[in-house]
């Protein structure tokens, strides 16, 4: 009973072009006044309703990138070459080559204002649609990883939402199978009632197996794969991602949700591998946002032009569902194939072994149309690339926010500061227990990280690293970061800061970071201020891996994350892969063994603007960011890799958000040893613990390797300071001259704070 | 000849290939078997690894027991074949009546990873053989539905006889008595709740104490050989 | 004593995987005439002997704590002054 | 078409941690007077038109899938003949 009789008057074509003046709601469906009369252009008659659906959807910022186009424009332009790429920006998901047989792609995406509205799904299925993407290319997903953001701890929003999201991503990901290896979760008031929810994930291939989204070859079959086609996120994803949220939260505006079935993913996954494998299909494209509609028209557009799809063979979930609902429908866990004739019969069996669906709804032609039937009569003939790839393209003006300069002036380096060594030791603990800084074990917990059982780092290490070959030990690490702090003061120095971040934390494992994929959470677009961070925070990334020479691969754009005229801080969030040939040999957190020389590579300067201290202790926000120096960041990496691989180092911890104070209560939290500091002669105690200068990463060095290390950074022009020693018999951390705090204060300070705010919420659901 | 130990691919099953990976390292050979198949011959002994079987949403494991290769597992058990089910194998297990007792809800609702701490209670179990009594191993505990759960009078059957297998050193989900995992009369079918194949190499796991397991079958098999 | 039902359902737009998944497996017990199977909560509140407002105190538990109106409905039933002990067979 | 509905619970005995958590909470909504508060399933089953045995059949389902006899008690009720498009509001 999955068909439905064609009992109502269907919009087709012939009745389109007998009734021209028929008003259509193309403002309400969010399109302008010339946007509707190019599409009746293009047609040379009014859009069928189905039509003005597929041009809504597809010419939706969402989808078509219309405001932030021009200045994307630059990563391809920037992007340095690499024979490592093999395919980039433009495709669901860069891939680049690991080695002569393996490839590996990658992608953050993310979805943002469904996880405001229904916590669970709506960060389940951003976890679901992300893993599609993956698939599409022709990879196994093999991990993910999410980077969350959330309004203020204590606000009683954040307890919906919080535990909403982790246990979505905890939900999807873990029934699925994929190990989650690592993230971030930051508390900004910014986010309330804008959190963000970006994931990403991983996935491995013989570089072979590449596919491509590509209709081609006239006659071909066009099948959809997985779940039946319900009612879901119609006008969903892409209206949703495009619309500012009222500030009086109207319940019935709400659009529907979509709910996710990892189990159906998983047997997507199996599927579209072993058809991969057996090279059954030609092309293959994830459904997503948009559903049917992107799928069919950017398959036809990167094809051959050309596709007939006889629309009520789509196997649906809903009664009465009409032709713009079917195409409109953003119902998960489904995938769309081009087929050979001669295989079809194999694909529909491969998918039934696994209890999936399949069914061929259309044949790839050589019309150059898009012409999809209803029963039987015509309701879409389009040109495909007028959807695809002709959509708007906005120069949207921007200029820099007026309250820039005052801003810049109200230094965080000019306020009261704690002086005795009391007041010092409190700040340590009171950074430590900060919502920001605390120990994130109540949502990490929640994650799978084992399964596949090659995960050599997850969290709470800077980076995770997964092993891809059991025998050579070839493997990969991958860091998501972002400080919206910095980007907020300045979006073009904030960008690179958060890119030299990411990039660190890949190398503190011993990898060499390759490529680079982002998500950039903005405000308005329509907003020139807005328009103007992203421009600068763009700028900012396409500069820096250009000067890197790590290949921006992909990514995603959100914008409206704004609430009323309160936009978010700019927020890009930015994944860096890094290759290392020997995971046997990664770099671990911790302290390495008694007698191990603690040591502070890079330079501590008095900069504390934007940092986690000026925000936690002050609530303050002001001046510029610290110094960003790529050029020492690509030293940095070269020295960690030369090091790991020739066992020098026994433990290393980036430097960021809290200083120094923060990285030695993380490595004594993880490692149960204790330490003895010396700071520096001279050396201004506070400065030195809670100063946020970049560039700097707090090592371990085995016994006897002392000179090679400092030779090597020498070599390099890289400062290094010993700071002390690893102890496993000191309780702690012992900061000679100053104070002592035990093991057991360090721990009570900056664990459980989490579940202490949240842990009795949400265990309804 | 190496011991062949079949592994059971469900649709959603997600740590066979983590199965085998141990299987081999402890040195058996690993075998795949479809759950839609119902041959297993050839094969020494059979793993149910964890997953979600057939997306165990409604109840883990419950969807299961009405698979094809089931009806044969249950057969060979029966007839005295080893049978492992870790984590979701262990509930198809319990579902299949192949074990007592159920796994419900943790006490506090959530899914958590967390390396875990177990004693071995009995080395009289196909499955442990290998082990000291009362030795301490760390395998990785990760579920949302691994409170183990019976009636007194079964519990207490289980702890007279000797078959609860494994016990939590700490308790992470409020499992009855501790109870990790547990034993058919005869000791040949062994479900627990943490997994032994994240414990077999020092770089991925907290510990290779999971390999053991594999030991045990091993011995376990290769005595019923010189019998 | 006055007790409530409370039973949610996902509305029926709403995919729900867990009865998809159960259907799906009918056939393997041998039933092949079913349709449709959907899965939600159904959840028994106990109120004190002189509790008053119970429907609406329960009105307000089901909206606010049990049901999740973005995807669920509920129905509250009170069955006024049951016995205790009544065993669910 | 007959629509059955199956409700199972868990056996009083049994700690329902999540029917707890609820009763927890009801105090932050300002109710005081719930004594106490089970979460089961409720699964509703519609069976085709020319189903025969329906009663039979959703015992065999709820039997053998739907609830797990250790843990689990179920009841069963047929609801003859509902019309279509029936709306849980
Ligand atoms: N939402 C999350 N998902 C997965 N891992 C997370 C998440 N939040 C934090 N983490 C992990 O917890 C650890 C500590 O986080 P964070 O304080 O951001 O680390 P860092 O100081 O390296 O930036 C990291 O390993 C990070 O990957
Ligand atoms: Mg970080």
């Amino acid at each position: 009973m999955t068909r439905q009789p064609l009992n109502v008057a269907v919009d087709t074509v012939g009745v389109a072009t007998a009734t021209p003046d028929e008003k259509q709601p193309w403002a309400e469906l969010g399109l302008k006044d010339d946007e509707y009369a190019r599409i009746r252009d293009i047609l040379g008659r009014r859009p069928t309703q189905a039509e003005l659906a597929m041009y809504s959807i597809m010419w939706s910022e969402h989808c078509s990138y219309k405001s932030s186009r021009v200045h994307l424009r630059q990563f391809g332009q920037k992007n340095p070459k690499t024979p490592r790429l093999l395919a980039g920006i433009g495709e669901n998901a860069g891939v680049v080559a690991i080695d002569e047989n393996i490839a590996v792609t990658f992608k953050v995406e993310s979805h943002n204002h469904p996880s405001f509205v229904e916590p669970k799904q709506g960060a389940a299925t951003g976890v679901g649609g992300i893993i599609r993407d993956i698939i599409a290319m022709g990879a196994r997903p093999i991990a993910v990883m999410d980077s969350l953001r959330f309004g203020d701890i204590d606000h009683p929003d954040t307890a919906r939402v919080l535990p909403g999201v982790v246990d979505g991503v905890s939900h999807y990901g873990n029934c699925v199978g994929l190990p989650n290896i690592g993230g971030e979760t930051v508390f900004d008031p910014c986010y309330q009632g804008n959190p963000l929810v970006n994931a990403l994930a991983v996935g491995v291939m013989p570089r072979a197996r590449l596919q491509s989204m590509q209709a081609s070859g006239t006659g071909n079959v066009v099948i959809l794969l997985g779940a039946k086609t319900g009612r879901d996120g119609i006008g969903g994803v892409s209206v949703l991602a495009s619309a500012t949220f009222s500030e009086d939260g109207d319940e019935d505006s709400r659009p529907s949700v979509q709910v996710g079935d990892p189990f159906e993913e998983k047997l997507l996954i199996e599927v579209c591998l072993e058809l991969f494998d057996t090279g059954l299909v030609v092309g293959v494209q994830d459904l997503g946002g948009a559903g049917l509609t992107c799928a069919l028209s950017e398959t036809a557009a990167a094809g051959d032009g050309g596709m007939h799809v006889d629309l009520e063979l789509v196997p649906l979930r809903a009664k009465g569902m009409e032709p713009h609902d079917i195409l409109a429908s953003e119902s998960q866990e489904r995938m769309l194939l081009i087929v050979d004739p001669a295989n079809v019969e194999n694909v529909l069996a491969r998918a039934q072994r696994w209890g999936l669906l399949a069914t061929a709804i259309g044949e790839v032609t050589d019309s150059g149309r898009l012409v999809i039937d209803y029963h039987g009569q015509t309701v879409v003939d389009v040109p495909p690339a007028s959807l695809a790839d002709e959509g708007p393209v906005y120069e949207r003006p921007f200029t820099e926010p007026n309250d820039l300069a005052l801003i810049a002036v109200d230094r965080a380096e000019t306020l009261p500061r704690p002086t005795t060594d009391d007041e010092i030791r409190q700040t340590v603990l009171d950074m430590a227990a900060s919502p920001n800084l605390c120990d994130k074990t109540w949502i990490t917990e929640q994650y799978d990280s084992s399964v596949f059982g090659n995960t050599v780092l997850g969290t709470p290490h800077d980076a995770g690293v997964l092993r891809l070959d059991e025998r050579s030990g070839i493997g990969i690490a991958l860091s998501l970061d972002g400080n919206s702090r910095f980007a907020r003061l300045d979006p073009y120095v904030g960008a690179q800061l958060n890119l030299a971040e990411a990039y660190r934390n890949v190398a503190l494992t011993g990898a060499t970071p390759i490529a680079v994929s982002d998500c950039l959470n903005f405000g308005s677009p329509e907003d020139p201020h807005v328009m103007w961070q992203f421009e600068r925070a763009v700028t900012g990334i396409a500069d820096g891996c250009q000067k890197m020479g790590i290949p921006v691969t992909g990514g995603n754009v959100s914008f409206y994350n704004q609430t009323g005229r309160e936009a978010i801080h700019p927020t890009p969030v930015i994944g860096v892969l890094g290759v290392i040939d020997d995971v046997a040999k990664r770099i671990p957190l911790g302290l390495g063994r008694t007698g191990d020389t603690i040591a502070l590579i890079g330079t501590t300067r008095e900069e504390f603007s934007g940092s986690e201290w000026a925000w936690a202790t002050h609530r303050h926000l002001g001046g510029v960011p610290p110094l960003v120096d790529l050029d020492h960041e690509m030293k940095l990496a070269d020295l960690l890799a030369s090091l790991a691989g020739n066992e020098q180092i026994a433990a290393a911890h980036d430097l960021s958000e809290g200083g120094l104070s923060q990285a030695l209560v993380e490595a004594i939290a993880h490692s149960g040893m204790g330490a003895q500091i010396l700071l520096p002669e001279g050396a201004d105690p506070f400065t030195y613990l809670f100063s946020e200068s970049t560039g700097r990463v707090m090592v371990v060095i085995p016994r006897g390797q002392e000179q090679a290390v400092r030779a090597s950074c020498e070599q390099r022009g890289l400062p290094i300071t010993p700071l002390g020693v690893a102890d496993a018999n000191t309780d702690g951390l012992h900061l000679r001259d100053h104070f002592d705090i035990g093991r057991e204060e360090i721990l009570a300070a900056w664990k459980g704070r989490i579940a202490e705010k949240l842990g009795a919420q949400g265990a309804a659901g | 000849m190496s011991a062949r130990i079949g592994i059971v691919t469900f649709p959603g099953s997600l740590d066979d290939r983590d199965a085998a990976r141990a299987v081999y390292l402890g040195g058996a050979e690993p075998v795949r078997l479809w759950h839609d198949d119902a041959q297993i011959s050839g094969v020494d002994g059979v793993w149910l690894p964890g997953g979600f079987s057939y997306g165990d949403y409604l109840r883990c494991g419950a969807i299961a027991r009405f698979s094809q290769v089931m009806d044969t597992v249950k057969a060979a058990a029966d007839a005295g074949m080893p049978v492992i089910g870790v984590c979701n194998g262990f509930q198809v297990l319990c579902e299949s009546h192949l074990l007592p007792g159920a796994l419900v809800r943790n006490a506090h609702l959530r899914y958590r990873n967390a390396p875990t701490r177990l004693r071995v209670e009995t080395e009289r179990t196909a499955w442990t053989r290998a082990f000291e009594p009362g030795t301490e191993v760390v395998f990785p505990a990760k579920h949302g539905e691994g409170r183990y759960v019976a009636d007194e009078a079964v519990l207490d059957e289980l702890e007279d006889s000797g078959r609860v297998v494994f016990r939590y050193a700490d308790n992470p989900n409020g499992s009855m008595r501790d109870i990790a995992g547990v034993c058919s009369e005869a000791g040949n079918v062994v479900g627990l709740m943490p997994h032994p194949e994240h414990a077999v190499e020092a770089l991925t796991g907290p510990s290779t104490d999971g390999l053991g397991i594999v030991a045990s079958v091993l011995s376990h098999l290769s005595e019923g050989a010189v019998r | 004593m006055a007790r409530v039902v409370v039973d949610v359902m996902l509305k029926t737009e709403i995919l729900d995987p867990q009865g998809e998944a159960v259907l799906g497996a009918l056939p393997r017990l041998g039933v092949t005439d079913v349709s449709s199977v959907r899965i939600g909560r159904r959840v028994e509140i106990e109120f004190d002997e002189n509790a008053s407002n119970v429907e609406e105190q329960s009105r307000v538990i089901a909206d606010k704590l049990l049901a999740n109106p973005v995807i669920e409905n509920f129905t509250i039933a009170v069955e006024e002054s049951v016995e205790t002990g009544a065993e669910h067979a």
